[in-house]
């Protein structure tokens, strides 16, 4: 028998009639469609035992209580706690979306490093921590033998207080270096004012809980401005769902339509840079009216009425200038705000039960004004609102134990007597403790770099500065850059050898008094996950790095790693008595509780608190408000001076010239309004620009999580361009469309964006939003947007001389 | 129009004995239906070997268990006296435990055996699977890869606690009874799903004339018994789909 | 060298201009065969659709080619059921260009889907609630009756015609074609209609949602009568143009003046009532949703015009022309309705899913544009290059047209 | 096929009251939804049209002229709808149905083909195509935040806000294992919910009268997304500002009726509460 073609058919024929009766067809089909069901690329996250960890976000100075969700030892989730005083559940979108920081390699650095690449190209090779420390140590090491400390310079981005800070400081103080330079913040403009008007060097206390009239100087509220869990946490409070129930009221004092500005009851909308004259407007037609809290103004302020100094100079009063020159008329010339809005606003402030005055400029991480913060403030005083519930609160400082005195040898002696590079602390700078600008200005000028090896902690300078890029240029000429980043960062790509931190998910960190907060609060941290690469806390190589230097170094250093340190100085909260370490959400902390007598704080030994502050995370002082008078204010009338006779000796010392003071005499030593100067000529640059910040999107040394630009709308960041917010009626003067490529140009250099129109930008203002155009980090970050940090022009703030950035020329040039 | 069919050319089939004309239609020729017949069973006989029988063997690979566990031995008091438990479901759950946010732990962890099987040095017993067990993982610390017969695919949540705790359902009723068991069973992978032969049931062809709910794991399974049981709420979609 | 395979006393091109004639349709194919692979193989990115514009081009192309079809069934119609003895001159062109139509439509729907490897769950978990659901199910059984409506057409091909066996399995098939007639007839009027419903029952779309009968909106009875106005005229069409490519007479007019005829009538009757839906729906189901038909075209280049087109000059302006004895025939007259009349069927489509997805029903969203990629135009013009392709083929080597021989008499035969 | 409520009462009507004066737009509920529910994260999130929202927040303006320009957010879950969802009838597989006893309109992944139909119906633009596969490139090490609680998407199907339902799903194991079987208000949260910062997000069960959603419904400036069109939200909205309440419908001229409040400021009435003009 032949298989021709017929019989080929029929036993296909047969064969296609059997397989139907078999279940290969049909299973087939079904297990195909299940293989689309479990495709091998798609992740299947592996289940476990799930558990929760408390710690606390350290992600801003906010110091929200977090709860981790861990399946195994992975971390799935972060959760706001709700057992927490400072955010009661709530948390930000940054702090949400923390684990894409913890859990993304292209973005960390893995170990150790040493760059191979050229500076900035962000190439690295790795090295054993050994090495890593031999390097540093050796450099060190060398240059103090040389006599040179002074060459060692460390930028450091952690805040004040926090023990990472007093570490870093304490190791340039040992190492014999000047040079330790913090970024400037605005708390740094709130501890300048209070210096001098309350003589307090102390964090700014806002009860705004308490508060029924919250008149909010340029405070991005809702922009992360304070603790952003508190703020936004009280915002909730203050919007009870019956408006019929609502007491506190809000209104917001910015140039442009924020969410804070839209979303408060009313947004009064000044030119930039001009909030002083509008507070002192203010403040005229309370005075006019007589109806400002005089018995305060009589007992506990200084220089209110004109006054005769011991010399018998007569000096003209805070009275006597702002009825001479701040008239509602006179301010609406300068603000552009309409004279009858400030008279209303004025007596609702004035009307208000507790009303409360507050400064600030977007977030945290940007400083203010000094004489604005002093204008604002001196809102505060003359309706009586300072040390009273729901005004502005005087709490003392956290009582952290200090560290321990140490010996210093004479090559660190000799180099600490060398000048600061960055003159902060001088008679030009009387207030100001570090001045990053001038450090990388004093750089840039010297044909060599007076520094030759700079260490970074925890920041970012060469993106989050309003510098125009000067700190990038001076970053380039160091020989040698350290840094301490977990973070590919724009300045970590610049750093010849990176000794990573790990990030804040996987080790022990302090928290020191959220921003803005009204009682005393210490936050700790701890690690929710094992460090998933070979990363080191940043405390522990640091006290590392002193003892691989050695001699006097490494002896300042005699702990075994960093919780010791932490453990030390938390000590003195057991011998300062009084604070909690657990929270009762029945009781919040800003509510006024009077401490019964049988009052036990809630552990009996300094062991059993550590043990409970490592559990929970927190130890605060409720909030007494029954603050005594006597002894309060500092300054040396021993009164809240509206006249602060620290400027004045600070004047005597140097000149008001010296001190970039614009107006002279009586009036430079009280809150005013001074015209900002420009180096740029107006009719070339006709407009002017203002970063602004947004609490979707991290605009300093954190980088956003890529979650993050899931909410930002495709009108601020479209594939690689973000946009530049322009009111539509500017943009028409200069033919400008929505979407229009445009350069936006200031005399230092260029940028390109998009066009925005937005109704609610002021007119001649363009806004450009902080925290796009990174060149570091991986693909999520790099290359969107642009940063309108590179092209600030900014001039030195009188007295602080920290940057005027909200006030740069520019122009606009279609591409 | 199809009056010009030509047959002229046409090559008839090799002309061999005729039939008795008149017996079938003038048409067919009988021999050349023969052959197909013929050719039709083989291809179909050569089809139903495929589809019953090679394709079957070629789906699965069989995979071995990293540590034969012996399932008897472990509850046999005489041999081993650490499970504790009075009813068999008790006995379960010793190891294949719920935990206090009423998840199930499945099968156990390494952590689980080494509460008895703590010391690498000093085994409980003699059997070469426990000093399997200690040198490989317990020395070692590394988590024992079983392979879990009833694996359901990730878009399953199954609530053990619904059924154990709330429904009153005995382990075997759904897993079969391994308490018996010696030896585990072997393990059939299917290779286009990931899933062991278990889900889709020992048969290949998926019929049943009395299923018992060990038989298999389908979605139908789960919803056949839930109608059967008048929990027929439990069959919407979000019950058991995450 | 294909000459045994020609019908007999035919004149057909030489098997190199046949050649040099496919190309281009191999070229579109060729396109499309490549899009299709990236969509398969990387996913739908390929494409410019978006969560906003969840159906577009192909869709479009989709319920064109559907609707442009329907000249398939409702000839059979007319020829096997009422028995319009005239129209077998065109049924067999009717039957191909359906078929082509309709298996166009399921590969690109093939694509289309997320999943298709999972395509057989509509009809294993199908929901029966969907129209969509009504529509795969009937496609997929008219496309099987379309092919054994083909399968005749391809047995009387001259090689297969002389194998015994198979001649006579297509003429028994002839002899049954009233029964396939008669269910492509009742699977076509259903999934034309759900085709339509699909759209109307989109309740939370005013701008496509429409009031009805039972759960058929009146889209559902309008696209039915569109598409069998329009199908014929296509058939028309398509007919023409060979005619034209051929410089030879096909199909004799009797047949093409009945179609035409015929079509003027469900033209007719299809505009008035749509007329009527269109007047229920601005004046009900737009001003209820709290909006205006004016505000529908407040954004993008959608305008009222693209309405007027549909209506005015793709709808009462062929009607008025087929219905017109004198220029329905008129050769030119009758192509230009024709024409007319299937982009505006189109534009009816177009309309229902491309402008009814573009427009935001949240009052504070916006409004979005779109333009597909060559992916998208690869895969939607390799069924155009298909169509061209399957239906040369089919009348260079079958006897498409019954009285071709007779009214092209070749010389010498 | 069994229609959807033939059960008789339905025993829980899980929805959610947003209130817009607390919204302060910033987005963490954005965050974390697509954390919670492993929502794919690609290089390009702008291309709005295809990125992956499930809470997706609508920034609306007031369209007014400087310095009267407002900005206000709509946070945008999957409505729940709870009369014949437009998504539910339409779908080929049956991938899709509102579970009758928790009103949450599900969607299975494994099941749908990706036909799209569903978000063509969709009015509110609440359901995302997975247009591609899943983002997470090896080595990078993406993967190891993904909650097992929810099974991560493939390339084609269609994904939408699903209230969190595997934590309806965690709350009852854990009362299980409690030996319950009812589940209190605060056991079954969203995610976004708990995130929200300023608390604006309230969820709960609509059919229980003690559950603080149920008494938030009642209030005057509680309004829906376009209710007219008769989908039955389940998802609520509270503002006290009347530009913001109007926008959340399609109105004829004339036909928007105003909510009248006392403001603030005691001595006017105002049709604009929330922010009045000096």
């Amino acid at each position: 028998m032949k298989l021709t073609r017929r019989n080929f058919i029929a036993t296909v024929v047969g064969g296609v009639a059997g397989i139907q009766v078999t279940p290969l067809p049909w299973k087939f089909t079904d297990d195909v469609a299940i293989w689309t069901q479990n495709w091998p690329w798609v992740p299947v996250p592996p289940t476990g035992e799930f558990s929760e960890v408390s710690s606390v976000c350290n992600l801003c100075p906010g110091g929200c209580g977090i709860s981790v969700r861990k399946v195994d030892n992975r971390a799935v989730k972060i959760e706001g706690r709700p057992d927490y005083p400072v955010n009661a559940g709530g948390i930000c979108p940054v702090g949400m979306g923390g684990l894409q920081l913890l859990y993304n390699e292209s973005l960390r650095f893995t170990g150790p490093m040493k760059r191979v690449g050229m500076r900035g190209s962000g190439e690295f090779q790795n090295i054993s921590w050994d090495d890593a420390f031999r390097i540093i140590a050796g450099r060190i090491s060398a240059l103090r033998k040389s006599g040179r400390p002074e060459a060692i310079a460390a930028v450091d981005g952690n805040r004040e207080g926090t023990t990472a800070s007093a570490l870093i400081e304490r190791l340039m103080q040992a190492v014999g270096s000047p040079n330790y330079v913090r970024l400037p913040s605005l708390s740094d403009t709130y501890r300048m004012g209070n210096i001098v008007m309350e003589g307090r060097d102390a964090p700014v206390a806002y009860d705004l809980e308490n508060s029924d009239f919250v008149l909010s100087f340029g405070c991005g509220l809702l922009e992360g401005w304070g603790a952003p869990g508190r703020v936004m946490n009280a915002w909730g409070m203050w919007h009870d769902a019956n408006p019929a129930k609502r007491k506190t009221h809000i209104v917001q004092v910015e140039s442009r339509a924020s969410n804070t500005a839209s979303k408060a009851d009313l947004w009064v909308a000044p030119r930039p840079g001009t909030d002083a004259a509008l507070a002192l407007g203010l403040a005229h037609v309370i005075i006019r009216s007589g109806k400002y809290d005089a018995g305060f103004v009589a007992e506990h302020t200084f220089g209110f009425e004109d006054w005769q100094s011991t010399d018998g100079r007569p000096h003209s009063g805070f009275k006597t200038l702002v009825l001479k020159n701040y008239s509602p008329e006179q301010v609406s010339k300068i603000t552009g705000v309409r004279p009858d809005v400030m008279v209303k606003l004025a007596a609702a402030f004035r009307l208000a039960k507790a009303p409360v005055a507050i400064y600030g400029k977007g977030k945290n991480d940007l400083n203010g004004s000094l004489y604005e913060f002093m204008a604002v403030q001196s809102l505060n005083a003359l309706t009586g609102r300072i040390n009273r519930p729901g005004g502005v609160l005087l709490p003392d400082p956290i009582p952290l134990n200090p560290l321990p005195y140490f010996e210093r040898d004479d090559i660190a002696s000799q180099g600490l007597k060398k000048p600061r590079l960055d003159r902060g602390g001088t008679q030009e700078y009387p207030f100001t403790q570090s001045l990053i600008s001038n450090f990388a200005d004093a750089i840039n000028r010297s044909p060599k770099s007076p520094i030759d090896t700079l260490m970074v902690f925890s920041a970012n300078p060469a993106f989050t500065l309003p510098d125009g890029g000067a700190f990038k240029n001076a970053l380039a000429k160091i020989p040698f850059v350290v840094s301490f980043s977990p973070y590919r960062d724009e300045t970590a790509n610049m750093a010849d050898l990176i000794l990573p931190d790990c990030t804040y998910l996987e080790k022990m960190d302090d928290m020191v008094w959220p921003v803005g907060l009204q009682y005393p609060f210490y936050g700790l941290s701890k690690p929710v996950v094992k460090p998933i690469y070979d990363t080191r806390n940043c405390g522990d190589t640091v006290i590392e790095m002193a003892k691989a230097i050695g001699e006097s170094v490494g002896s300042a250093f005699p702990w075994e790693g960093f919780e010791d340190v932490v453990k030390e100085r938390a000590k003195g909260l057991y011998d300062a008595g009084g604070g909690r370490v657990s929270f009762d959400r029945a009781a919040p902390a800003w509510k006024p509780q009077n401490p019964k007598a049988g009052d036990k704080p809630g552990y009996n030994s300094f062991d059993d608190m550590w043990k409970k502050l490592m559990a929970g995370g927190l130890w605060y002082r409720p909030l007494d408000q029954a603050r005594e008078w006597p002894w309060l204010f500092k300054t040396p009338s021993g009164q809240f001076e509206f006249y602060s006779q620290l400027i004045d000796q600070a004047i005597q010392r140097a000149s008001a010239k010296d001190l970039r003071i614009a107006v002279r005499d009586d009036a430079a030593c009280m809150a005013h309004y001074a015209t900002p100067t420009s180096t740029a000529n107006r009719s070339d640059y006709p407009l002017s620009m203002m970063p602004y910040e947004m609490i979707n999107l991290a605009s300093g040394w954190i980088p956003s999580p890529p979650f993050l630009y899931k909410t930002l709308p495709d009108t601020q960041l479209l594939k690689e361009t973000s946009f530049a917010a322009v009111n539509p009626k500017t943009a028409a003067k200069y033919g400008l469309k929505q979407g229009d490529l445009v350069a936006v140009q200031s005399p230092v250099g260029e940028v390109q964006a998009r066009i925005d129109l937005f109704g609610g930008a002021m007119p001649d203002i363009v806004y450009m939003p902080v925290g796009f155009g990174h060149t570091g980090y991986d693909e999520f970050l790099k290359g969107k947007g642009v940063n309108p940090n590179a092209i600030v022009q900014a001039e030195q703030d009188p007295v602080t001389g920290y940057p005027v950035w909200w006030n740069t020329r520019v122009k606009l040039v279609k591409v | 129009m199809k009056n010009r069919a030509n047959s002229s050319k046409r090559p008839s089939q090799s002309g061999d004995a005729s039939p008795p004309a008149g017996f079938f239609p003038k048409w067919l020729n009988i021999n050349v239906a023969i052959q197909d017949v013929g050719f039709f069973l083989v291809g179909l006989i050569a089809a139903l070997v495929v589809g019953w029988i090679i394709f079957p063997a070629v789906l699965y690979s069989k995979q071995a268990q990293p540590i034969n566990f012996n399932h008897a031995l472990h509850l046999n008091p005489d041999k081993v006296d650490g499970i504790e438990g009075e009813k068999k479901e008790e006995k379960c759950s010793f190891c294949h435990e719920f935990r206090e946010d009423g998840t199930f732990a499945g099968i156990p962890r390494l952590a689980k055996c080494t509460e008895c099987h703590e010391d690498p040095g000093s085994p409980l017993g003699e059997t070469p699977e426990e000093k399997d067990l200690m040198t490989r993982y317990v020395a070692t610390d590394q988590q024992i890869p079983w392979l879990v017969y009833s694996k359901q695919p990730d878009c399953v949540y199954f609530s053990h606690i619904a059924h154990v705790n709330m429904g009153k359902i005995a382990c075997d009723t759904c897993h079969g009874d391994f308490a018996g068991n010696e030896k585990l069973p072997l393990y059939l992978e299917n290779r286009l799903t990931g899933y062991s032969i278990n889900i889709w049931g020992k048969r290949i062809s998926g019929f049943y004339w009395n299923k018992k709910p060990s038989d298999r794991m389908k979605m139908d399974d789960c919803a056949e018994c839930h109608t059967q049981m008048g929990q027929e709420q439990n069959n919407a979609c979000f019950v058991c789909h995450k | 060298m294909d000459s045994v395979l020609l019908p007999h006393g035919v004149k057909r091109c030489s098997p190199w201009a046949f050649f040099f004639w496919t190309l281009p349709w191999l070229g579109l194919m060729a396109w499309g065969g490549l899009s299709a692979f990236l969509c398969l193989w990387k996913g739908l990115n390929q494409t410019n659709m978006s969560n906003v514009f969840a159906f577009a081009l192909w869709i479009v192309f989709d319920l064109a080619v559907i609707a442009l079809g329907a000249g398939a069934f409702f000839t059979g119609f007319l020829t096997y059921i009422i028995g319009k003895k005239e129209l077998k001159n065109i049924i067999n062109t009717a039957v191909i260009v359906g078929f082509i139509c309709y298996s166009g439509a399921m590969a690109m729907l093939g694509i289309d889907i997320g999943q298709p490897i999972r395509g057989w769950f509509i009809f294993w978990h199908a929901n029966i609630h969907s129209m969509l659901v009504e529509v795969s199910f009937c496609i997929t059984c008219y496309l099987m009756v379309l092919a054994i409506e083909f399968i005749p057409i391809i047995l009387e091909n001259r090689k297969l015609e002389e194998i015994k066996e198979l001649r006579l399995f297509g003429h028994n098939l002839h002899e049954i074609m009233a029964v396939f007639a008669a269910t492509g007839t009742f699977l076509s009027f259903f999934h034309q209609g759900s085709l339509g419903g699909m759209f109307g029952v989109m309740y939370a779309r005013p701008f496509a949602a429409r009031e009805g009968f039972y759960i058929w909106p009146w889209t559902f009875f309008l696209f039915v009568l569109s598409a069998v106005a329009c199908g014929p005229c296509f058939t028309i069409l398509c007919t023409k143009l060979t005619e034209f490519l051929t410089r030879k007479k096909l199909v004799p007019d009797s047949a093409i003046q009945l179609l035409a005829k015929i079509s003027a009538w469900l033209l007719s009757l299809y505009i008035v009532l749509k007329i009527f839906d269109y007047l229920a729906w601005i004046y009900g189901v737009v001003p209820r949703a709290g909006l205006t038909f004016e505000s529908f075209f407040r954004e993008g280049p959608y305008g009222i015009w693209l309405v007027v087109c549909e209506m005015v000059f793709c709808g009462i302006l062929p009607a008025i022309i087929l219905m017109t004895p004198q220029a329905r025939k008129n050769q030119g007259w009758l192509i230009v309705a024709c024409l007319l009349t299937c982009i505006g069927i189109v534009l009816n489509r177009f309309l229902f899913i491309i402008v009814t997805l573009a427009i935001p029903v949240m009052p504070f969203d916006r409004f979005w544009g779109y333009l597909p990629t060559w992916q998208e135009w690869g895969i939607g013009l390799a069924v155009v290059g298909y169509g061209f392709l399957v239906f040369s083929l089919a009348y260079r080597y079958l006897p498409v047209f019954p009285k071709e021989r007779e009214l092209n008499p070749v010389a010498g035969s | 096929m069994k229609k959807e409520n033939d059960h008789g009462k339905p025993g829980h009507k899980y929805g959610m009251v947003i209130n817009l004066d607390k919204c302060t737009g910033c987005g963490t509920c954005m965050v974390a939804c697509a954390a919670e529910n492993n929502v794919s994260v690609r290089p390009d999130q702008s291309d709005k049209e295809r990125v992956i929202t499930w809470m997706r927040l609508y920034r609306i303006t007031n369209g007014k002229e400087f310095p009267d320009t407002e900005v206000s957010y709509f946070p945008r879950p999957c409505m729940h709808c709870d009369h014949h969802p437009p998504c539910v009838s339409v779908c080929v597989a049956t991938a899709t149905k509102l579970d009758f006893h928790t009103g949450i309109v599900s969607q299975i992944y494994t099941r749908c083909i990706g036909c799209r139909y569903c978000q063509a119906a969709c009015p509110y633009g609440a359901r995302y195509f997975n247009w591609w596969d899943a983002y997470f490139p090896k080595g990078k090490g993406l993967d190891r935040y993904l909650s097992p609680e929810v099974s991560p998407r493939m390339r084609g199907v269609v994904e939408k806000c699903t209230f969190c339902h595997h934590r309806l799903m965690r709350a009852k194991s854990q009362a299980y294992a409690e030996d319950r079987r009812e589940i209190e208000e605060d056991q079954y949260q969203t995610a976004c919910t708990e995130a929200c910062p300023a608390g604006a997000i309230t969820f709960g069960d609509l059919n229980n009268p003690e559950h603080q959603v149920s008494k938030l419904t009642k209030h005057p400036f509680t309004f829906r997304l376009l209710e007219r069109i008769g989908t039955e939200p389940k998802v609520y909205y509270q503002s006290s500002r009347d530009w913001v309440r109007k926008l959340g419908d399609n109105f004829l001229p004339g036909e928007y009726q105003p909510v009248v409040n006392k403001t603030w400021m005691k001595e006017e009435w105002s049709t604009k509460p929330g922010r009045d003009t000096f």
